[in-house]
């Protein structure tokens, strides 16, 4: 009795798709969709990844606690992210690099 | 008259003397025993720097040391203290000893990742210890730049590598543990019949795993920025130093969540086996657990409200952290309410628990002045913080694992220690311990800020105060070591079940087989049933 | 307050002192009651159940959901209210009144460096007039610092790259500490200081005896001619560069369409990265000034362009009955004091 | 949550159950083995993926404030080679996939040259990432106090008064930047040192999978494995793939910040 043993096919699709989806990005960069670049580019690796995790490791066939551990992962580094930014978006401030070294007058220590 | 009581011929202390059969074990008791002797050196350590700190504070000028060895004494304390004695001691300790037999398990899931994390914990504890003495480093524990990354140049990178390497020990095992609790409990021991030592247990493994890589990519960040002239928080370059208290509190505020939610597991323990009674709403202090647990991640920014971080932030973060006191509120209730109508008894792992109640109730509750915007922006890095943080630490965490220790100890050795000593050890703790940092709370709102080695002159008195608790404090310290190795030797043989308790553990022999069961047992009663354990307390005067 | 000539409460010498302190004194209340209600009931239980023979065991209550949800939903209340009332005292403290009297502190590696808008600087010592909002705006040159007034109960740090403020009112004349409550490094404890309160008549006195160098806006207008900013910047607006006359508070047209009104912060970037904001109609010929310019210069010449427009220098602060200095050009008509 | 232990009262000893040679002493059935230690696995890759998501946050928070100096210095990247490395690494992924579906099938020749094949694909990674390296060590493009920012917006940097030479018009095409050439070659440097602490923490976690590929790939040459106890290359599966999972997340963030001009 072994764990379930995907056909070769399935896992040339993933592969074809992946590769597919790779191109999909470049190409996408190129494509000046200004602030939404960003937003197709992490959708195309986040499904990408999602792929590579469902089908190559395995999790369609892994038990519910598998799943519950990788989604509570996933949600943690969403707060970590989340909240940094609470307080990045409301601080209405970029730092001014300002020029310090030897001939400013801001003298390093 | 009592049958004459003898320590067991085949037990897991008796498996093999050779130090290869130490070193090289896969039992987890003996990992736990191991973990007992390493963390018991460096909490010796830092309470060494901790005892230079109280003396250079008794005189309001800075005349015991030097500044720069002040700065290093109060560092070192504060790394070894949080990342090599508090974040492992109970799950390494107890959680390591106690979490098989208790759901009725032979072994951790993972035994040899266990002596890993044993040895990772030495090779950081090295690492540490080596860079103390070839110079220490004078960052405070908590290492924020730019001051680490370019201004001090004392040994940050050896200890940075040691805190890191430290950290995987605490991955590992709070890997080790949820796995064993999700897939290796006894038929029949369903969630909710697991003892609450084992619910605290898995919630405080949620944050050890989930809080330390951040800690572990945050060091690798000021690693790379001391070591190669990155400049990711070098302000010089556009790098931002609040980014690196926002990464660093991710995990250290949780990480003070790994050190006392083990603490909560030990005293629902004490208060129920102590009074006799089934714990007052199991599923409530089960669940307060996890409630800490997650809810622990989400407030970290209430160390930074004069960090510059944004008004709206602030109050963002000052709300979610009232959401933390809740859960503790709760425990503290039910374990009141366990005491009504119970049997209590004053041995001396309960007067522990008692003492931690008392302590507990008034860190957690201080904690609510600090979480209060209009307060923190007075009291923040004042020693109003630092009382806060050593009531819950000291008060919490060191008096719930001293609790867990006495009340284990029989089934740890199979023998039991002296009563009237440890009494005495456990009033003297708690006598000290309140005596040292009650007055830091009036000093703390009086301005005098952390991490000076000189103050104003008018707070002198408070901190010889202080300073005399201390002496108190470190003698009830001293106490347990002596009387706990005398008893190795002379100490009464204590039975299986000496208090009585109602645990899976006390129906093994103590100190326990190897394989912990020689029949897994089949669980069908709640946690804390009383009536049908033989209360056999053989020594109940 | 002292008990045995022990200082065990700080002064209250700010005007929002006494809100903090209240608020303390509320959570301490709470805080006691509950603290004590469950010392006294945890010590009560234990005595009055006491085991009395062997192998007594404790009545089968398994919990009560009414009792949970009551000190679930008590403590949660009580909560908010300690953070509403929090966050109120909060906000109040955090945003300085416009008419706030403006100082400048910049920590350095173990001492702080105040500066006055009359040009005084000082180090480590801090004289400030009674009665009159003061807005200091912090930053540093090296590593974390936090200007700390225990007795106003305020404080912020001092972050290197950035600018950030904290304010108060000085209510009771006096001298009261100064620390820095951010590790700064060896000298962390010897970065101390004092800040003296001084009745506004004292304050004026203590203001002619110091201030070296001229005021501030005198040493901006020396800096203007210095920097050649008048061979682009005339005030017919005919030259390369915009008229600076009566230009702050106003909103500019920029190049890209959108538009910028002129604050310190737009001055500021305006000196420092000149390329940034372009007004309408003119070429980004304006070099930029960064590193050639040290902070106090800097601010020195913000104040300068800020007397160049009279009606809008009240609303930046202009402090009560500054002397007006010979060779700055007379701004026409002096705006009433605000009277305290 | 399914808390079936599959135990039904079985001892290690009972003669009723073939006792596989790999089944340890404190696990009751081989399932339940490979169960805990594949949640282990993914609970470890939890703390992975935490690991990196510290950097991600330190990265999006910069790329925000400082855009251009990352669409600038994202722009100085040689997409080739990203590319590349990107399709090398779906490819060792496609291998290890079928390196263990080998092992699940018994077929030990078959696991052994799939997981051969992973390791050369991850050498050539690797290769690849010391060309792209070399060549920023070349235009002094690594951060530190020898770092050179020649920006593509400056108009060539005359002698002396480089400051002060008129601000550079938006080349052909390029759109106004808010920061000036001494910012840029300030801020860049932060590019640079996420690019290297990000694609050097890959790279090790890299050498460190084939590292560990070689140990299963010599077990599986030994026969250790058969269709019931393959679970270290299941492992070791896991680990490649979630370094996978990084680089797909990594190339567009470093590489592909603004390609369009």
């Amino acid at each position: 009795m072994s764990d379930h043993v995907s056909p070769v096919s399935l896992y040339i699709t993933i592969f074809a798709s992946l590769m597919v989806l790779t191109a999909v990005t470049v190409g996408a960069a190129f494509v000046n969709l200004g602030q939404f670049n960003f937003l197709v580019a992490m959708l195309v690796a986040g499904f990408k990844a999602s792929l590579v995790v469902w089908y190559f490791m395995h999790m369609k066939y892994q038990s519910h606690l598998t799943k519950l551990a990788l989604a509570v992962g996933l949600f943690f580094l969403v707060i970590l992210l989340g909240e940094t930014m609470i307080d990045y978006a409301s601080k209405d401030f970029t730092p001014m690099p300002p020029k310090i070294d030897a001939e400013s007058e801001i003298v390093k220590p | 008259m009592l049958d004459k009581l003898r320590i067991p011929e085949r037990h897991y202390l008796h498996e093999g003397h050779s130090l290869r059969s130490w070193l090289l074990t896969k039992d987890h008791k003996r990992i736990a025993i191991m973990y007992l002797m390493s963390i018991s050196v460096m909490f010796f350590i830092g309470g060494l720097f901790a005892v230079g700190i109280r003396f250079e504070l008794a005189t309001p000028q800075g005349d015991f040391v030097t500044a720069d060895t002040y700065n290093k004494f109060f560092t070192m304390h504060g790394i070894i203290m949080v990342f090599f004695f508090l974040i492992p001691s109970i799950p390494a300790v107890l959680g390591n000893f106690l979490i098989p037999p208790m759901i009725g398990a032979r072994d951790l899931a993972f035994p040899r990742i266990n002596l890993l994390s044993l040895y990772i914990y030495w090779i950081g504890g090295i690492f540490t210890i080596y860079a103390m003495i070839t110079g220490g480093v004078d960052t405070g524990w908590t290492f924020y730049t730019p001051y680490s990354a370019a201004g001090s140049n004392s040994h940050v990178i050896p200890v940075a590598l040691g805190i890191f390497i430290a950290g995987f020990s605490s991955i590992l095992t709070g890997l080790n543990f949820i796995v064993t609790i999700h897939r290796m409990r006894a038929p029949g021991m369903t969630w909710f019949r697991l003892p609450l030592f084992v619910w605290a247990h898995y919630a405080t493994s949620l944050v050890q795993v989930l809080g330390t890589p951040v800690i572990a990519i945050t060091i690798v960040m000021l690693f790379v920025e001391r070591a190669f002239g990155f400049g990711i928080f070098d302000p010089a370059r556009g790098g931002d130093p609040v980014l690196f208290q926002h990464l660093f509190w991710f995990y250290s505020h949780p990480a003070v969540y790994i050190m006392i939610l083990p603490a909560l597991g030990v005293t629902s323990e004490l208060v129920s086996t102590f009074s006799k009674k089934t714990i007052f709403g199991y599923s409530f202090v089960a669940f307060s657990s996890l409630a800490i647990a997650i809810f622990g991640f989400i407030v970290w920014a209430h160390h930074m409200f004069v960090a510059g971080i944004s008004t709206y932030s602030a109050m963002v973060f000052s709300f979610l952290s009232f959401s933390v006191a809740i859960p503790s509120a709760v425990k503290v209730f039910n374990w009141t309410a366990t005491l009504y109508k119970g049997a209590v008894s004053f041995e001396t792992p309960m007067l522990y628990a008692y003492g931690f109640i008392g302590l507990f109730a008034i860190g957690g509750l201080t904690g609510l002045f600090l979480a209060t915007l209009g307060l923190d922006i007075h009291v923040h890095d004042t020693y109003f913080v630092v009382a806060h943080f050593h009531y819950i630490m000291v008060g919490g965490a060191i008096m719930g694992y001293l609790g867990g220790l006495h009340f284990w100890w029989p089934k740890i050795t199979g023998r039991m220690y002296n009563n009237f000593f440890s009494k005495v050890s456990a009033i003297m703790v708690f006598v000290g311990f309140n005596i040292t940092f009650f007055p830091q709370f009036v000093v703390g709102y009086l301005g005098m800020p952390r991490r000076y080695h000189s103050y104003p002159d008018e707070m002198q008195v408070l901190n010889v105060m202080s300073s005399a608790g201390a002496t108190v404090l470190g003698l009830g310290y001293v106490l347990p070591v002596i009387y706990f190795l005398l008893s190795l030797r002379r100490g009464r043989v204590a039975g299986p079940n000496p208090w009585g308790a109602s645990g899976l553990e006390w129906q093994t022999q103590s100190p326990p087989l190897t394989e912990n069961f020689v029949e897994i047992p089949i669980v069908t009663g709640e946690p804390y049933e009383y009536d049908h354990v033989p209360a056999k307390e053989s020594h109940l005067v | 307050m002292t008990i045995f000539g022990i200082p065990i409460f700080p002064d209250q010498a700010s005007t929002f002192a006494k809100d903090v302190d209240t608020l303390y004194f509320f959570i301490l209340t709470v805080c006691s009651f509950f603290a004590l209600t469950v010392a006294i009931l945890v010590v009560y239980f234990g005595l009055r159940y006491r085991r009395k023979r062997e192998g007594q065991t404790g009545a089968r209550i398994e919990g009560s959901l009414p009792l949970e949800l009551m000190w679930s939903v008590i403590p949660t209340v009580i909560a908010m209210v300690m953070f509403g009332w929090g966050a109120s005292v909060f906000y109040h403290l955090r945003r300085p009144p416009d008419d706030a009297m403006h100082i400048y502190a910049v920590g350095k590696q173990w001492m702080w460096k105040f500066q006055h808008l009359e040009g005084q600087r000082e180090i480590n010592e801090l004289h400030i007039p009674a009665g009159r909002p003061i807005k200091v705006t912090v930053s540093s040159e090296d590593v974390l610092h936090s200007l700390y007034f225990p007795s106003f109960r305020t404080k912020i740090d001092a972050i290197p790259g950035r600018y950030t403020e904290l304010w108060f009112e000085a209510s009771k004349p006096g001298t009261y500490h100064i620390f820095c409550a951010e590790y700064c490094g060896t000298n962390h404890a010897g970065m101390i200081g004092s800040v003296t309160v001084l009745e506004p008549q004292a304050y004026q006195a203590w203001l002619q005896g110091g201030g070296e160098g001229g005021t501030m806006a005198e040493r901006g207008a020396r800096l203007f001619e210095q920097h050649a900013c008048n061979s682009c910047h005339l005030d017919s607006g005919q030259g390369r560069g915009p008229s600076l006359k009566n230009i702050v508070g106003t909103t500019v047209e920029l190049t890209d369409g959108n538009t910028a009104v002129v604050d310190d912060a737009y001055l500021r970037e305006s000196i420092l990265t000149s390329q940034a904001k372009i007004v309408k109609g003119f070429q980004p010929l304006m070099p930029t000034f960064q590193g050639l310019i040290s902070e106090e210069n800097l601010l020195a010449l913000i104040e300068h362009v800020k007397l160049m427009s009279p009606q809008a220098s009240t609303a930046s602060g202009q402090p009560a009955g500054a002397t007006p200095s010979p060779n700055a050009p007379k701004p026409p008509a002096r705006p009433g004091e605000k009277k305290q | 949550m399914s808390n079936v232990v599959a135990h039904a009262g079985q001892h290690a000893d009972s003669p009723s159950r073939a006792h596989h040679r790999a089944l340890q002493h404190h696990f009751d059935t081989m399932p339940q083995q490979k169960e805990a230690a594949v949640i282990g696995m993914w609970v470890f890759l939890l703390t992975e993926i935490l690991f990196f998501g510290g950097l991600f946050v330190a990265y999006m928070i910069y790329r925000i404030w400082y855009f251009d100096a990352f669409a600038e210095a994202s722009r100085s990247l040689s997409l080739f080679w990203g590319g590349l490395n990107t399709a090398v690494l779906i490819g060792s992924s496609l291998t290890m996939a079928m390196a263990v579906r080998g092992a699940q099938t018994n077929k030990r020749k078959a696991t052994v040259n799939w997981l051969i094949l992973t390791m050369i694909l991850g050498c050539v990674f690797l290769g690849v990432k010391v060309i792209e390296y070399s060549d920023k060590f070349e235009h002094h493009h690594v951060p530190g106090p020898n770092f050179v920012w020649a920006s593509e917006h400056a108009a060539p940097v005359a002698e002396g008064g480089a400051e002060h030479t008129p601000a550079p018009e938006a080349a052909a095409g390029h759109r106004k930047l808010s920061l000036t050439p001494s910012q840029l070659q300030r801020t860049t440097q932060i590019y640079f040192s996420l690019y290297f602490t990000m694609t050097g923490l890959h790279a090790l976690h890299m050498i460190i999978g084939i590292g560990l590929m070689s140990v299963i790939t010599w077990m599986a040459w030994k026969g250790r494995f058969d269709e019931e106890y393959y679970t270290p290359v299941e492992l070791s599966g896991l680990y490649w793939h979630f370094v996978d999972i990084v680089w797909i997340f990594l190339f567009p963030l470093l590489y592909l910040v603004e390609r369009h001009t």
